[in-house]
C-alpha cells in the first residue's frame, strides 16, 4: 500500500471514529444527567389529535388549571377532562362563534363536535409526561403542600403545543424532596 | 539437581518464540473449536438474557446453582497465579522460573471467567452497574458496602488489576526481545509501544526487579482476601451449613490446591504443545507436587474441621444438610467423587516420587484434582440451599438445565481458548527469567563429585 | 406549618405489625387469593407448581399434628415477616431491600438486579424471584391494581404489607383509624384470624392480641425479630 | 566499587564449630548454677500453687482455668518449637541449621505438658447431656484421647530430638573428660560412630519424626480447642478454632525462638551462629503469622458478627466485647498490631533487637488469649445449655494462678537448661554440613555464597 495514502487515511479514519464516539459519548451522558440533547427530533412536545392551545385558555382567559384538571388535588392523576366539559363552554350543539373566533380554532373544535355522533370513543391524546410504572406518582399532595403546577409542567400557558419541561429523572423527584423536607424512603414512591 | 541443562541465550529466544513467529496447523484447530465452544455458550447466554433466568434449573429455594459454583471454582483456579509467581519468587525458591508466566497468566484469564458468572446470574444482568461500579451519581444512592456482593467486585477487580500489572512487568523485557526481531514487519510498532522503550539498561532492569518484587507483596495479601472475600458470600449468611467460621482459609487453601493442580495440568499440557522439553522439566512438576502435597493436607485439616465441628454441634438444621450431602442420592455419590478425585487418590500417589516425575501421571492426578474441587464448590453451595430451613414443605431437589451446562462448559473452554490466544502473541515462558535462572548456576566440589549448586539471590 | 407536620409525624410514626391466630386460621386460601388479586402477582399456572417457581407472597404453610389416627392438619399462614432485624437487608449490594421507618422491610423492584443473596438468606422463605417476564391473559389486563407495579423478570419481591394501602390511607396526614386500613389478606380472612395494625398505638387490637399468653414469633432463635405474631394454644394432650 | 556489606566474613570450619560449641556445653559455671537455682525456685512455687488448687479439688472447675491456660501456653509457645525445626527441614532452608537444635530441645517440656494434662482432665464435667467432639461413643474420652494425643506429641518430640542428637551426643562422648555426665551422653549417642548406614537411618528418621510432629501438633491444638474451649461454651461453632490455635502456635513459637537465640547471644556468647542473619529470616515467617492469626481471628469473628445470631453475639460480647475486652485488646496489639507495624520495615528485621523486642511482646500477649480463651471456658457453670445464660463476668488471677503460671514457664526453661548440658544446644554436624555445602565466589562485582543442592 502506499504510504502517503496511509499516513493520510489514518489520521482522518481515526479523527472521525473519535467524532462519531465523542457525539455519541455526549449524547448519552447528557440523556442521562438530564434530557436528551434537543436534536433527531428530542425535546419537542407530540402532536396532538386536536391542536389544544393552552395559550389561549390560560393567559388569554386565565382559566385555573384545576378549572380542567379537577382531580389534581384530591388524586393520583390530573386528568384529561372529558369532552363535555369543553363543550360546556363551547357550546354543545355548534359552536360557540364568541369563544372561537378564529378560523383554526372552529376546524378544531369542529372534530370534538364530529366525535359526539360516533360511538364514545374517547380523544385519543398524546402523553406528554411518561414516567415508568414502577413510580407511582401522586399528583394530591403535591398540590395540597402548594407547589404550583408550573414547578414541573413549566410556563403551560405560553405553549402553543405542550412539552415536557422538566426531565423528571429521579435525581430530580430526591433533590425536589430533599430541599423541601419530603420523605426521601424510597418506597414513597416505589412498591 | 535442576541445572542440569545449560541453553544458550540465543537458543532460549530461538524455542520460546517460535510459536510467536510461526502458526501452526493444530493452533487454529484447537483455537478454531475453542471458540465454537465459547461461541455456543455466548448464544446460550443471549438466550437466557432473552428469555429470562427460567431457562435455567434454579427454584425455589435453590437460588443459586452452576452459575454461583462455577464462579467460585474460577476463583480458585485464580489463586495459583499468585502462588506460584509471588510467594515463591518472595521465598525465592529457583524452580518457579518456566511457570510463572504461564500460572500467572491463566489468573488472569480464569478471573475474567469467574467475573462472567456472577453477572450473567444476575437476574437483571443490563442493571448490573448500579452494583458494580459505585456510578449512582444521579440518585445519591450508593451501592451498599455492607454487602458481602458489593466487596467481591471489589476484591476481584483489585485482584485483576493487580494481576494484569504483574503479568505486564514481567512481560516487559520479552516484548522487546519481540520486538527486535520482529524488525520490518507489524509487530515492530506494536511491540515497541508494549515494550516501553525496554532496552535493558542496568536502570530499567533494577527498577524491574523493584516492581516485580513489590507487586509481589503487595498482591499477597489481595490474593488471600479475594477467596476469604468469596468464601463470606456464604459464611456471613444464615444458610444452614454455610455460617461456618472456617470457610475463609478453607476456600482459600482449597483454591490454591485447585489451582496449583490446574498450572500442573497446563505445564504438562504446554510442554506436549510446544515442545519446551527443554525448559519444564521432571523436577519442576516434581515440585509442585511436593507442594501440592503439603496444600492438599492443609486443605484436609481444614476440611475435617469443617465437617466435625459441623456435625458434633448437632444442630437439627445442620445435620438434615449434611445428611443430604452425604447419604442422600445424588449428592452422596458426588461427595464420594469429590473427596477420592480430590484428595484420597492424587495425595497417595503424589508421595512416591516415580509418579511425581511422571508427566503422564500428573496430567491424570491434576485433572482428577479440579474434577474433585469443582464438585466441592457445588457441594457446598446448592445442598445448603436444598435443605434451607424447615418452613418449606418442598424437598426437591436442584437439576441444571443444559442452557446452565452450556454456559458452564463454555467458561471451560474460554480459559484454555485466551491461553492459546496469549501464547500467540506472547511468550509463555519468561525468556528473562529462564535466562537469569541460568546465569545462577554453579556448581561446589563436595569431595570428589561435583555438585550442582545455586547463588543466593541476596 | 411543613415543620409542625413533620415533626409530629416522626412523633407517630406508625409501627405497622400483624397478628395471626392459628386457633382460628382454617387454611381456607382466601387470604391467598386475595393477595393475588391486590398486588399484581403473576397467575400461577400448574407449570409454575412443577417448577417450584409458583409466586404466593402469602402461603399457607400445612403440617400434621400428632400421630395416625389421631391427627391434626394445622395450617401456618406464612408471609414476609417485616423483620426488624432483617437478615436479607444488609446482604443486598444495591439496596434494593431496607428498612423504612414504618418498620416495613421495603422492596425496591426498579433497583433490585436480581443477585438473589436476600433470598437465600431469608430463614423464611418469604422472598420470591421472577424467573419469567409475567403475562396475563387479555381480558384480565385490566384487572390489574395500577396502585402497584407490576413486576418485569429478574427481580426479587415478596409481601409488603400492602404497602399501597398504606400510602393511601395515610396520604392526609392524620392518624390512621384501628382497623381501617387493611391489606387485602386481612380484609379478606373469614374468620378473622389475621389482624394488622399500628403497634405503636396502645389501644391498637394488633397490640393487645400480640402480647396474648398464647403469643410466638416464627424462629425466635436466629433473633430476626420479626413483626408477624402467631398465636396458638398449646394442644396439652397432644 | 565493591560494597562493604558485600564482602562475606571467611566461614569457619567444621572443626572450629565443633570445638567452641563443645567448649560452650562442657562449662558448669557458677552463673548457670545461679539460674537454675532461681528457675527450681520459682518452679517449686508453681508445685505450691498447685497444691493449693488440688486441696480446692475438682468440683469447681473455674479455678483451674488458669492452669489449662498456662498448659496451652506452654503447648503453644514451647512445644510448638520443634515444628519450626521439622518444618524447615521439610523445606530445606539452608539458614535453619543453627537454630533448629534450640527449638529440638524445646520438645522436653512436652513431659511438663503431659502431666499438667491430668488435673486439667479430672477438671472436666461429665460428657453427658453437653456438646462434645466425642458423639455417643467415648470409649473412654476425653482422659484416654487426650494423654494418648499429648503423650504422642510428647514422644514424637523426644524422639526427634533424640535422632537429631545422636552425631553430637557422640562428638560429645568423645572430647568430654570422663564424667558423670560424660557416661550420660555416652549411653544416649547409642553406640553412633558417623557409619553411612547410621546417617542413612538418621536422614529418613529425621523426616519420619518431623512428619509425624507436624500431623501429631494440630491434632493436639484441635483437642485442647475442642475438649477445653468449644466444648464448654454453650453455643460456640467455631470450627476454625484449631487451625488459629496452629497458626498461633507457630507464631508463639517463632517469637520464643527468636528470644531464646537474643538471650543466648547476650548471656551465651553465641553470636556466631545466632546472627541477625537468623533473626532476619525468622522474623519474616513472624509477621507472616501475625498476619495469619489476625485473619484466622477475623474469619471468625465476621461470621459471628454479620450473621447476628442471639447466641453467637452472646458469645461476642463475652470473649471480645464486654467479660474479656481487657485481654483481649493486650492480645490483639501484642500480637497483631504491633508486629505488624514493626516487622514490615526491613530495618527493624534486620536487627536482633527489634524482633526480640516484638517477640516478648507476642510471648505476652499470647499467655493473655491463653487466658481469654480458656479461663473463659471454664468460667461457665454449665456446659449443658445451648447458649449462654446471661454473660458472666471476666474472672481475674488468684495468687494460686500466677503462681502456676509463673512455675510452669520456668519450668519449661529449667528444662531446656537441664537437657542443654546433655545435648549441645548447636547442632554442630548440621552446621558443619551447611559450611560443606556453602562456598563463597565471587559473581560480577559482589562475593555471593553459593549452595550446593546436596540431595
Amino acid at each position: 500500500m502506499n504510504s502517503r495514502v496511509v499516513k493520510i487515511a489514518i489520521p482522518v479514519v481515526g479523527a472521525s471514529v473519535l467524532l462519531v464516539v465523542a457525539f455519541v459519548g455526549w449524547f448519552v451522558i447528557s440523556a442521562w444527567w438530564s434530557n436528551p440533547p434537543p436534536v433527531l427530533g428530542f425535546g419537542e412536545g407530540p402532536e396532538q389529535p386536536i391542536a389544544f392551545p393552552h395559550t389561549v385558555h390560560v393567559s388569554d382567559a386565565g382559566l385555573d388549571c384545576q378549572f380542567c384538571h379537577r382531580t389534581v388535588s384530591t388524586d393520583e392523576a390530573a386528568t384529561i377532562p372529558a369532552v363535555a366539559q369543553c363543550l360546556f363552554c363551547h357550546g354543545f350543539d355548534k359552536i360557540d362563534g364568541r369563544l372561537s373566533t378564529s378560523e383554526t380554532a372552529q376546524e378544531e373544535l369542529a372534530k370534538l363536535i364530529a366525535d359526539l355522533g360516533e360511538p364514545q370513543q374517547p380523544i385519543n391524546w398524546n402523553r406528554v409526561y411518561r414516567l415508568p410504572d414502577h413510580v407511582q406518582f401522586v399528583h394530591a399532595p403535591h398540590i395540597q403542600q402548594g407547589i404550583s403546577c408550573s414547578t414541573c409542567h413549566g410556563e403551560i400557558g405560553e405553549m402553543q403545543v405542550v412539552k415536557q419541561v422538566r426531565n423528571l429523572k429521579m435525581r430530580d423527584c430526591v433533590d425536589c424532596h430533599r430541599d423541601n423536607g419530603a420523605p426521601t424512603d424510597c418506597s414513597t414512591c416505589h412498591y | 539437581m535442576y541445572y542440569r541443562r545449560t541453553l544458550s541465550d540465543a537458543q532460549i529466544n530461538r524455542e520460546l518464540l517460535h510459536v510467536v513467529f510461526t502458526t501452526p496447523m493444530w493452533w487454529i484447530v484447537i483455537v478454531g473449536l475453542l471458540g465454537l465452544v465459547v461461541g455456543l455458550a455466548v448464544i446460550a447466554v443471549g438466550f437466557m438474557f432473552n428469555q429470562g433466568l427460567g431457562v435455567t434449573g434454579l427454584r425455589q429455594p435453590v437460588f443459586w446453582g452452576f452459575f454461583i459454583t462455577n464462579f467460585v471454582f474460577w476463583v480458585g483456579i485464580s489463586h495459583a497465579g499468585v502462588m506460584i509467581s509471588a510467594i515463591l519468587r518472595l521465598s525465592q525458591a529457583e524452580w518457579r522460573r518456566p511457570m510463572v508466566r504461564a500460572a500467572e497468566i491463566m489468573t488472569v484469564f480464569s478471573l475474567m471467567a469467574a467475573l462472567t458468572m456472577p453477572l450473567v446470574h444476575a437476574g437483571r444482568a443490563w442493571r448490573i452497574f448500579y452494583w458494580i461500579f459505585p456510578y449512582d451519581w444521579s440518585r445519591g444512592i450508593w451501592p451498599d458496602i455492607r454487602s458481602p456482593l458489593i466487596w467481591d467486585p471489589v476484591a476481584i477487580f483489585t485482584y485483576l488489576i493487580s494481576s494484569s500489572l504483574f503479568v505486564y512487568t514481567a512481560l516487559i523485557p520479552d516484548l522487546a526481545v519481540i520486538r527486535d526481531r520482529g524488525k520490518g514487519t507489524w509487530r515492530y510498532p506494536v511491540y515497541a509501544v508494549l515494550s516501553l522503550g525496554w532496552h535493558g539498561s542496568p536502570h530499567q532492569w533494577k527498577l524491574q526487579g523493584m516492581a516485580g518484587i513489590l507487586l509481589s507483596a503487595l498482591i499477597l495479601p489481595v490474593f488471600v482476601s479475594v477467596h476469604s472475600i468469596v468464601s463470606w458470600d456464604f459464611g456471613v449468611s444464615l444458610v444452614p451449613s454455610w455460617h461456618v467460621t472456617v470457610f475463609a482459609p478453607y476456600f482459600v487453601i482449597g483454591a490454591v490446591h485447585s489451582g496449583v493442580s490446574a498450572v500442573v495440568t497446563l505445564m504438562v499440557i504446554m510442554r506436549k504443545l510446544y515442545h519446551l522439553e527443554n525448559y519444564i522439566w521432571e523436577e519442576h512438576i516434581d515440585a509442585l507436587a511436593r507442594l501440592l502435597i503439603v496444600v492438599a493436607t492443609g486443605w484436609f485439616f481444614l476440611f475435617w474441621l469443617d465437617l466435625v465441628f459441623s456435625l458434633w454441634t448437632r444442630e437439627e438444621q445442620e445435620m438434615v444438610v449434611w445428611n443430604l450431602r452425604l447419604f442422600e442420592a445424588p449428592w452422596g455419590w458426588l461427595f464420594l467423587t469429590f473427596f477420592i478425585t480430590s484428595y484420597v487418590i492424587p495425595v497417595p500417589l503424589w508421595l512416591f516420587k516415580r509418579v511425581r516425575r511422571s508427566f503422564t501421571w500428573m496430567l491424570w492426578t491434576s485433572l482428577l484434582v479440579n474434577v474433585g474441587m469443582w464438585l466441592e464448590r457445588f457441594l457446598i453451595i446448592v445442598p445448603g440451599l436444598v435443605r434451607k430451613g424447615p418452613l418449606v414443605f418442598d424437598y426437591g431437589t436442584y437439576r441444571p438445565s443444559p442452557i446452565e451446562i452450556m454456559i458452564v462448559v463454555g467458561t471451560l473452554a474460554l480459559v484454555p481458548f485466551l491461553l492459546l490466544l496469549f501464547s500467540k502473541f506472547f511468550p509463555l515462558i519468561p525468556l528473562w527469567e529462564v535466562k537469569e535462572g541460568q546465569k545462577l548456576i554453579d556448581h561446589v566440589q563436595l569431595g570428589n563429585v561435583e555438585v550442582p549448586a545455586l547463588v543466593k539471590e541476596h | 406549618m411543613a415543620t409542625k407536620t413533620k415533626s409530629s409525624a416522626q412523633r407517630d410514626t406508625p409501627k405497622w405489625e400483624m397478628v395471626i391466630d392459628l386457633d382460628r386460621c382454617t387454611g381456607c386460601q382466601a387470604c391467598v387469593i386475595a393477595c393475588q388479586a391486590e398486588n399484581n402477582i403473576p397467575i400461577n399456572e400448574e407449570s409454575a407448581f412443577h417448577e417450584h417457581r409458583a409466586i404466593q407472597w402469602i402461603r399457607i404453610e400445612r403440617y400434621w399434628e400428632g400421630e395416625f389416627p389421631d391427627v391434626k392438619a394445622r395450617f401456618l399462614p406464612l408471609l414476609c415477616q417485616q423483620c426488624d432485624n432483617a437478615p436479607c437487608e444488609p446482604v443486598c449490594p444495591v439496596y434494593a431491600t431496607y428498612h423504612n421507618e414504618e418498620g416495613l422491610n421495603v422492596q425496591v423492584y426498579n433497583r433490585c438486579v436480581g443477585t438473589r443473596y436476600c433470598g437465600n438468606n431469608c430463614p423464611y422463605h418469604a422472598r420470591l424471584f421472577n424467573y419469567w417476564e409475567p403475562v396475563w391473559p387479555e381480558d384480565l389486563r385490566n384487572q390489574l391494581n395500577p396502585d402497584v407495579t407490576v413486576r418485569t423478570r429478574g427481580v426479587m419481591e415478596k409481601c409488603t404489607f400492602c404497602i399501597q394501602r398504606i400510602r393511601r390511607a395515610t396520604r392526609g396526614g392524620e392518624a390512621v383509624e384501628d382497623g381501617a386500613l387493611q391489606p387485602a389478606c386481612v380484609q379478606s380472612c373469614p374468620t378473622s384470624a389475621l389482624v394488622f395494625g399500628n403497634a405503636n398505638d396502645p389501644d391498637a387490637k394488633v397490640t393487645r392480641l400480640k402480647n396474648d399468653e398464647r403469643h410466638f414469633r416464627v424462629m425466635e432463635h436466629l433473633g430476626t425479630d420479626p413483626s408477624v405474631t402467631y398465636l396458638k394454644q398449646v394442644d396439652v394432650d397432644g | 566499587m565493591v560494597d562493604a556489606a558485600h564482602e562475606i566474613p571467611p566461614l569457619p570450619t567444621h572443626q572450629e564449630v565443633t570445638r567452641d560449641v563443645l567448649a560452650r556445653f562442657q562449662e558448669l559455671g557458677a552463673r548457670y548454677w545461679g539460674w537454675v537455682t532461681v528457675l527450681s525456685f520459682l518452679f517449686v512455687l508453681g508445685i505450691l500453687g498447685f497444691v493449693i488448687r488440688l486441696t480446692c479439688g475438682f468440683d469447681d472447675r473455674s479455678i483451674w482455668g488458669y492452669h489449662v491456660a498456662t498448659m496451652s501456653f506452654i503447648v503453644t509457645t514451647f512445644l510448638a518449637m520443634p515444628l519450626i525445626s521439622a518444618g524447615l527441614r521439610l523445606m530445606k532452608a539452608h539458614w535453619r541449621r543453627p537454630l533448629t537444635r534450640v527449638t529440638e530441645n524445646m520438645s522436653i517440656t512436652g513431659l511438663l505438658v503431659v502431666l499438667m494434662l491430668l488435673p486439667a482432665l479430672a477438671a472436666l464435667p461429665p460428657l453427658e447431656g453437653r456438646r462434645n467432639i466425642w458423639f455417643d461413643f467415648p470409649l473412654g474420652a476425653p482422659g484416654v484421647w487426650n494423654v494418648l494425643g499429648f503423650g504422642n506429641l510428647a514422644l514424637v518430640g523426644l524422639a526427634l530430638l533424640w535422632v537429631l542428637a545422636l552425631p553430637d551426643l557422640a562428638a560429645a562422648r568423645d572430647h568430654l573428660p570422663p564424667s558423670a555426665r560424660q557416661r550420660v551422653i555416652s549411653w544416649a549417642s547409642l553406640g553412633w560412630i558417623g557409619h553411612l548406614r547410621q546417617w542413612r537411618v538418621l536422614y529418613s528418621a529425621s523426616m519420619l519424626f518431623g512428619a509425624m510432629y507436624l500431623l501429631a501438633y494440630p491434632l493436639v491444638q484441635s483437642l485442647l480447642i475442642a475438649d477445653f474451649h468449644a466444648g464448654l461454651l454453650p453455643g460456640l461453632k467455631d470450627a476454625i478454632a484449631p487451625a488459629r490455635a496452629v497458626v498461633h502456635g507457630i507464631q508463639g513459637a517463632i517469637a520464643m525462638t527468636i528470644v531464646v537465640m537474643y538471650v543466648m547471644r547476650r548471656l551465651g556468647g553465641y553470636e556466631r551462629y545466632f546472627a541477625v542473619d537468623q533473626f532476619w529470616a525468622l522474623s519474616k515467617p513472624l509477621l507472616a503469622f501475625s498476619l495469619f492469626w489476625f485473619y484466622f481471628w477475623w474469619s471468625s469473628f465476621i461470621t459471628f458478627w454479620y450473621g447476628r445470631l442471639p447466641g453467637e453475639t452472646d458469645l461476642i460480647r463475652f470473649l471480645v466485647l464486654n467479660s474479656y475486652l481487657g485481654p483481649f485488646i493486650v492480645s490483639m496489639v501484642l500480637n497483631f498490631i504491633v508486629p505488624l507495624v514493626t516487622l514490615i520495615w526491613s530495618p527493624v528485621r534486620r536487627s536482633a533487637w527489634g524482633p526480640a523486642l516484638v517477640s516478648v511482646g507476642i510471648l505476652v500477649g499470647s499467655y493473655v488469649n491463653e487466658v481469654r480463651t480458656y479461663v473463659s471456658a471454664f468460667s461457665i457453670e454449665d456446659p449443658t445449655l445451648h447458649a449462654l445464660d446471661g454473660i458472666p463476668p471476666g474472672q481475674w488471677p488468684e495468687a494460686a494462678d500466677v503462681l502456676i503460671g509463673i512455675g510452669g514457664i520456668a519450668g519449661c526453661v529449667l528444662l531446656f537448661m537441664l537437657v542443654s548440658k546433655i545435648v549441645p544446644v548447636i547442632s554442630m554436624w548440621e552446621v558443619g554440613e551447611g559450611l560443606r555445602l556453602t562456598k563463597v565466589r565471587r559473581y560480577l562485582n559482589r562475593q555471593v555464597r553459593v549452595i550446593a543442592k546436596s540431595h
